[in-house]
């Protein structure tokens, strides 16, 4: 039970890492009856590795994508996901 | 397949040929962004584009497609480059082909507005006073914003 | 010179060449107008351009150094064609150089826009149930009007 | 005392010429008092010249250039003026 975190641009560089396996059987459920792990989880998890972790996850308008796709921090994480988090996207 | 992510320089001129083909619409718009020299007051070297491939496909993918529907493309394309860019070379090209002009100018227009907050491509400007990743644009939300609303078509 | 009239295919590599010159702005937009094989139901087989060569000339000059000031355009280029035009070649070409993809996409579409409604050219479509000239479009006035009131940007 | 009148498109076609001149001598002035002549007195003066003349010239929509700039029917018209007459343009 395992998802990717893939991370971009300045995040990256914060954070010295572009992708790293995640376990999710310790991350702490959202909801203790159903057992669900939502990316706001993820960043929780996350922003307990320390102050370096927890600035860069926390800022604002940081931009979370699920297997690709934009998603609300509400967005349900299933065992082999990929989970991107990144800053603004500024292309073009 | 009509969108590419390229290391290499766009071929503008291959692009439209492609585009337009044997049998032309009546209508077709181009853009091309280029890499600027400057930001405001600072001088720029060259851009990095850092990009997410899988997902910038996708995005880009659909953001053509939801242009083809809405202003009834009969042909569109999409060309983005990463990695490091000198100076006046190429980043970006889109071109889309229609039968009133009105339409293939909105579909670029739209397309670019899309493409700037939706596909995952990052700046970092190399400068004499180092890197610096290059802020998102409020105005490009605002833009972007135009087409969900509908004001612009 | 930023105009050209002329009876010869327009070379839109050229064309496009020469708007982005050595240094190119940021922001490259281009609109390109073919001949088509219909108009509506009706199959059309050439298109014979009418124009009025000394005014039309005036007027895309007026019409480009017009846009270049609302929009902030670095250059600007509009090509017309004149005389029989079979189908599936182009008409017309526009280019604007920015720097920034806004200006110079709006600025295409208010060249295109301003020269349907005001410079001095008149089609008649040749078919297999002979020649017939074209109507003005109501909508080509509406286009164009938006641009006046500044509704559009 | 002449000016140049240029017809294009369907009014070339409807009147079978392209360009021709024109004496003002003969043309009524618009307001006796100042002796002017305007694009409508010239538009009147042709229309009298026959049935042919009078419908293509009173088509609605028909747009008049004077001195290749697009005029309303009061611009005054004097010696050596180009007066052109023809309907909505559709390039492009």
């Amino acid at each position: 039970m395992s998802i990717t975190i893939k991370l971009f641009a300045s995040l990256r560089e914060a954070l010295g890492q572009s992708e790293f396996q995640l376990e999710l059987g310790a991350i702490p459920v959202e909801n203790e009856a159903s057992s669900v792990i939502n990316v706001a989880s993820i960043k929780a998890a996350l922003s307990a590795r320390g102050s370096q972790w927890h600035d860069a996850l926390n800022q604002p308008n940081l931009v979370h994508a699920l297997n690709h796709k934009v998603v609300y921090l509400d967005a349900i994480v299933a065992d082999g996901d990929e989970l991107a988090l990144f800053p603004p996207m500024t292309g073009g | 397949m009509t969108v590419s992510l390229q290391a290499e320089p766009i071929d503008v001129v291959a692009e439209y040929a492609a585009l337009v083909g044997g049998a032309p619409g009546a209508a077709v718009a181009t853009f091309t962004g280029y890499v600027r020299n400057h930001t405001g007051e600072n001088p720029v070297g060259a851009l990095e584009l850092e990009h997410y491939p899988e997902m910038a496909l996708r995005v880009l993918e659909e953001l053509g497609q939801q242009a083809a529907e809405r202003f009834g493309l009969l042909r569109w394309r999409i060309v983005h480059r990463f990695g490091v860019l000198p100076v006046s070379e190429t980043i970006v090209w889109v071109g889309a082909m229609a039968d009133h002009r009105g339409e293939a100018i909105s579909a670029c227009e739209c397309m670019m507005d899309m493409l700037k907050t939706d596909a995952p491509f990052w700046k970092r400007e190399q400068g004499p006073s180092g890197a610096r990743w290059v802020a998102s644009c409020e105005s490009d939300g605002q833009r972007r914003a135009r087409w969900e609303r509908g004001e612009r078509a």
